[in-house]
């Protein structure tokens, strides 16, 4: 009916879908003027494959990886979805609680060296003088082996998504040290700062930066519905494949508390000097034009 | 109707010398020598089989239709013996015809495992007849034959030279009976690197023995033209 | 001591009912989610079923696997016999046939990804070229094993293409062309999983990685085995019956009465 | 026809040329980090070996390869030929090789992960599970062709065990195994990648990944290439070697003068 | 010293029917048949090959060191004719005795495929011999070969015979005069199916053509026996 349309690879089971769900429940992107088109993707390789391809307009990707591209050329319009790095969790009678604990203990790092949650913890755990990838036995490994490595004793403490650990959490199989969010302050930058987001190709929002700002605001609206209603996420919920209402509860709770605000020249500033810290090239860093900002 | 001038290089160990000789229709000749003095082998040169031996070697015939009765059976082994005449060309009832000519009756749709070596020697040389060959080259057809069949086949191949006397044949075969009644020309094979002696004549074969039909230089099926004779 | 003798029948209801009585067995002991009993992974599998959802992804991984496998066939056994038949040709591209047989599937399917989108035919040809290297290098075996005597006889009386093809060079290939087949089966459906993983949004390969995502262990087992009952099928209504045709010659004589 | 003469030398070197000027060409035209040209992935090759990267990667992938295909080949053979030759045991076995051949790698390799954790042993043991089934579904078609003129040939004149083994069954088995043998090193190797890729924390797959995570292209090429040429290097080295010496009997009168 | 009596149940073409023969130390024995009535069959059965023939209808013998010459070579083609022989248990110097015994001196490294097919036969009839047999089983070990050699061979054959009184040989053959000159013994071979008919005698074969050594059943090596005798 000549709406124009906005298609995003995603998850199936990632927590994007879920507000991107309820998007299309409530029909929100219709309120806006345009379609929202789903792609489901099985993993997040696929996803990043599908916007690299071009076979999409967007996907969820973390802000490194969007860096990456930049120096390699491939500008990429972030939108900002959470601000959930990752959590540390280790076994409920663990007797870790900080990084001091964990010298010599056998990590689980989700996702491999790259991760972002393990770069910022080593690089906050070296400012403690505390050399972690050096003194531990590392394991990179998919996350859901990762958990089951937790469980069974093989691994002292995980490094893994927020959802993972939320799950670990509610089954009682974990405990979270800390989120790893909270690294930044250690690091003397912002609270809150949304590492996780829709991303663009430079060239398709340049030619599109009205679909771009309905989008925005449709998601804008479904975090404040979601956040605010409890009853919202009754259509969700068959995403979240929560098997009790412990771990229902604790991924709701944690999406909510994911939810970014808008991103001013401080923020980004903050989030430029967040790639600085992790080891982007300095001199080629994501300039501020490519951070997506509310309003005109 | 063939002729071929071959100087003998080419062959890793000398297996055949130079050889000069010429095939007339209706030339009737036994190939005699001692095991591996080269009998096969010049067999497969005259079929055009022998990779050392260049076309050009041919100065004529190399264009002949060849019915070859090797010293193995070589059927098909997973085709039926019906089958395997039948791509050779034969129609399906003459290859029943040609099955029983050589005492194969009901083995038709055997597989060449099924028989014994002489069966299965019979039942290539049934083939070797299907395809109404220029010139028949068989390589000890007899053996492995007990003295009674091997006269039916002798008589049977004999019946077969004289309906359609244009056809060429050599043949292989240590048995000196076997030569007499069915050859007139003899070829010895001797010595290593092996020479072609004709009993009787020089290098070339050229006599026929029995007289027959129009000298046409390699004009028309000969077979066809064989039949045509038979008819009239 | 070579007992070709025609095995009874109950033969073939041995394995599979001990297997799943290990299973079970195995699975009461350990008591884990990671390892589901089968009654468990046959109700997701009635599910599954049921809501419709497998028959789609079922079917979709089937048109890709079929449609590649026959596609993989037909280039790899014509490029298997002509560098197993001309030592020339393997020569040229014996160098080229080590490479694409060693490029990791990943590799191929990023860049066809990349190259052509995520569309239906990056998939296929994603597989197809990693699939023809591997028919090729058993079929060159076969074609470097044909009869040199048997390949005389056919030159002197004449076959011609169709006849060798079917009648001189198929039998004797049969035996390549039967592990080719069956290993190419099982390689494509593994190279389809991956494919779909990668750049599709339906298949079993795209169902898979979802449970694993979930670690839904019994839905992985439920969709695998479902795969596997098909190719069990083809197994036992063509593979088999094509095989016990064209072996008929070999053992002829051993149903004795 | 069948020209089974030697291919002259040059043979082997015009098919990589070819590939590498049109690979350059193509990188030149489309000017995209996602074909990079020859060069840069040369660069990215010499970089990573001289920072000692390369070797390390390489060096833990080879070992597991080589281990997997060792052990994978002792066990398939001796379960094809087993299948090959005694049609009970086929028929007892059959279904349970076509279900291993058809479990998805990611399936075992999930699984054993699970249970024996993130380890070793179980990174090698998947792979060999997923390998040995393609192995004796080769091998076992070799050994329902075995010649069974031969055969009694060799009862009548009592061969030993060793002389059937070596002087019987090997020769004819050879093609049977060469096929196996270099498909089965490339699936291995591609295995091996998904294996490192779930759970190891080394090996070239584990690099691939992680050049996959940002589309590195130059360095998945890059790191398949360096495996690629240590393949390429068995090939001629030893493949092909003992390819002649084995096929020696075959054509022996070829190399006339 | 082997004695099979067998039903002739089992074939699923009837090829033999019931069989009772009796085979002694030092017998020598001609089998004569048309092509295809089953003297292979029979070999194959003594040579304890057949499938359908269970080994309890051996009464005795089915341990008996055989000595096969097929009717096809059926060498190794993968193995030099060398280690063909060295294959079965001759020593190396006696492998090259043997092979200029059969007229293939300079022909040890050659390959199966690079001889003639009688070349190849007179092999294999090297391999029969090297293993020093108690049973010498011959299928048509002069076919494919002229008279010369096949006169040769024969002289080589009854030589070992003499030599080694204890061997007992069964040869098929279909010329007479081969029968004649080898064996004391003829079975014929006739019908389908087909039936033993021991010449001049009843169903066995159990006369012996040379008076040998003692007739101990199945004691020790015959060969050894029959060496020892030789050198006194
Ligand atoms: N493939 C080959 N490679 C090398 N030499 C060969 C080959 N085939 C045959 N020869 C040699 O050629 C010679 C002649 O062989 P050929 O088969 O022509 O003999 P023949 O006269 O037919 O003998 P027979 O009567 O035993 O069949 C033999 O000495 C043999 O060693
Ligand atoms: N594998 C088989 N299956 C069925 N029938 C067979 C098989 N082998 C042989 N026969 C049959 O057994 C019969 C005897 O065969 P055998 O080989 O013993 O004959 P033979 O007396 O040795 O003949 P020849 O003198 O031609 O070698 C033949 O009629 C044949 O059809
Ligand atoms: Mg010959
Ligand atoms: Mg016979």
């Amino acid at each position: 009916e000549g709406l124009p349309t906005l298609s995003l690879s995603v998850l199936q089971y990632g927590t994007a879908h879920w507000e991107l769900a309820h998007v299309q429940r409530r029909g929100l992107d219709r309120d806006q003027g345009f379609l929202l088109e789903l792609r489901p993707v099985a993993n997040l390789p696929a996803s990043r494959l599908a916007l690299t391809g071009a076979s999409v307009d967007g996907a969820v990707a973390d802000l490194l990886w969007v860096q990456s591209r930049y120096e390699s050329d491939a500008h990429l319009v972030f939108v900002p979805f959470s601000t959930r790095i990752g959590e540390l969790v280790v076994a409920p009678d663990s007797d870790i609680v900080g990084f001091g604990d964990l010298v010599g203990k056998r990590i689980g790092v989700a996702g491999g060296p790259d991760s972002k949650g393990w770069i910022l913890m080593q690089r906050v755990a070296a400012d403690q003088g505390i050399d972690l990838a050096a003194s531990n036995q590392i394991q990179y490994g998919a996350p859901p082996l990762l958990s089951e490595a937790l469980k069974r004793g093989r691994l002292d403490a995980v490094v893994t998504y927020w959802h993972f650990a939320a799950r670990l959490q509610a089954e009682g199989a974990g405990r979270s040290v800390m989120p790893l969010a909270s690294l930044l302050a250690e690091l003397s930058l912002e609270q809150n700062l949304p590492v996780l987001g829709y991303v663009f190709r430079a060239d398709w929002s340049a030619e599109h930066r009205d679909l771009l700002a309905r989008f925005a605001s449709a998601i804008r609206q479904a975090k404040a519905e979601l956040a605010a209603d409890p009853a919202a996420w009754d259509g969700v919920r068959a995403l979240m494949r929560a098997p009790d209402d412990r771990v229902y509860q604790a991924l709701r709770n944690g999406f909510i508390a994911g939810t970014p605000g808008p991103l001013d020249d401080r923020r980004i500033a903050s989030l430029r000097q967040l790639l600085a810290l992790t080891g982007a090239d300095r001199e080629r860093i994501m300039p501020p034009s490519l951070f997506y900002r509310e309003g005109p | 109707m063939l002729e071929l001038s071959f100087d003998g290089r080419g062959f890793r160990q000398p297996v055949l010398g130079a050889i000069h000789l010429r095939i007339e229709r209706g030339d009737r000749v036994c190939l005699l020598g001692p095991s591996g003095v080269g009998k096969t082998t010049l067999l497969n040169i005259l079929a055009g089989l022998d990779p050392v031996v260049l076309p050009s070697a041919f100065t004529q015939g190399s264009d002949l239709r060849v019915g070859y009765l090797f010293q193995e059976p070589r059927l098909l082994p997973w085709r039926t013996l019906y089958q395997n005449l039948v791509l050779v060309g034969a129609k399906r009832e003459e290859a029943a015809r040609l099955l029983s000519q050589v005492g194969l009756t009901g083995y038709g749709n055997h597989y060449p495992d099924q028989l014994s070596l002489g069966m299965a020697r019979r039942a290539a040389l049934a083939r070797c007849l299907a395809v109404a060959p220029d010139l028949l080259l068989l390589d000890e057809p007899f053996a492995s034959l007990d003295a009674e069949r091997a006269g039916e086949l002798q008589a049977l191949i004999t019946g077969l030279l004289d309906q359609n006397p244009a056809m060429a044949m050599v043949c292989v075969t240590h048995d000196e009976a076997d030569a007499a009644s069915l050859a007139a020309q003899r070829w010895w094979l001797e010595g290593a690197p092996a020479r072609l002696r004709v009993e009787g004549g020089g290098e070339s074969a050229g006599r026929r023995s029995t007289a027959a039909g129009p000298d046409s230089q390699n004009a028309g099926p000969l077979w066809a033209e064989a039949r045509g004779g038979e008819g009239a | 001591m070579t007992a070709q003798a025609r095995p009874a029948g109950w033969a073939a209801w041995i394995a599979l009912p001990v297997l799943v009585a290990v299973w079970m067995l195995l699975s009461h002991l350990l008591d884990s989610s990671l390892l589901p009993s089968p009654a468990a992974v046959l109700q997701t599998l009635v599910e599954q079923a049921s809501s419709g959802q497998l028959w789609h992804h079922l079917g979709v991984t089937l048109y890709r696997v079929i449609l590649s496998f026959v596609l993989a066939m037909v280039l790899g056994v014509a490029l298997g016999f002509c560098m197993g038949r001309w030592a020339t040709v393997n020569a040229v591209l014996d160098p080229v046939l080590v490479l694409m047989l060693n490029l990791p599937a990943l590799v191929t399917i990023i860049l066809l990804y990349v190259w052509m989108g995520l569309v239906e035919p990056a998939a296929i040809l994603a597989v197809v070229i990693n699939k023809v290297p591997n028919v090729a290098v058993t079929v060159r075996e076969g074609a470097r094993s044909l009869d040199r005597k048997l390949e005389q006889m056919a030159t002197v009386y004449r076959f011609g293409w169709p006849q060798r093809l079917w009648d001189l060079w198929l039998p004797q290939l049969f035996p390549y062309l039967m592990a080719s087949a069956r290993g190419g089966l099982a390689l494509i459906w593994k190279i389809v999983l991956v494919v779909e993983l990668l750049g599709r949004s339906d298949g079993i390969g795209f169902q898979l990685h979802m449970a694993f995502q979930v670690f839904d262990v019994s839905a992985i087992l439920a969709y695998s085995l479902a795969f596997i009952m098909v190719v069990q099928l083809i197994e036992l209504l063509v593979l088999q019956p094509l095989e016990r045709r064209a072996h008929r010659w070999r053992h002829p004589e051993v149903t004795h009465a």
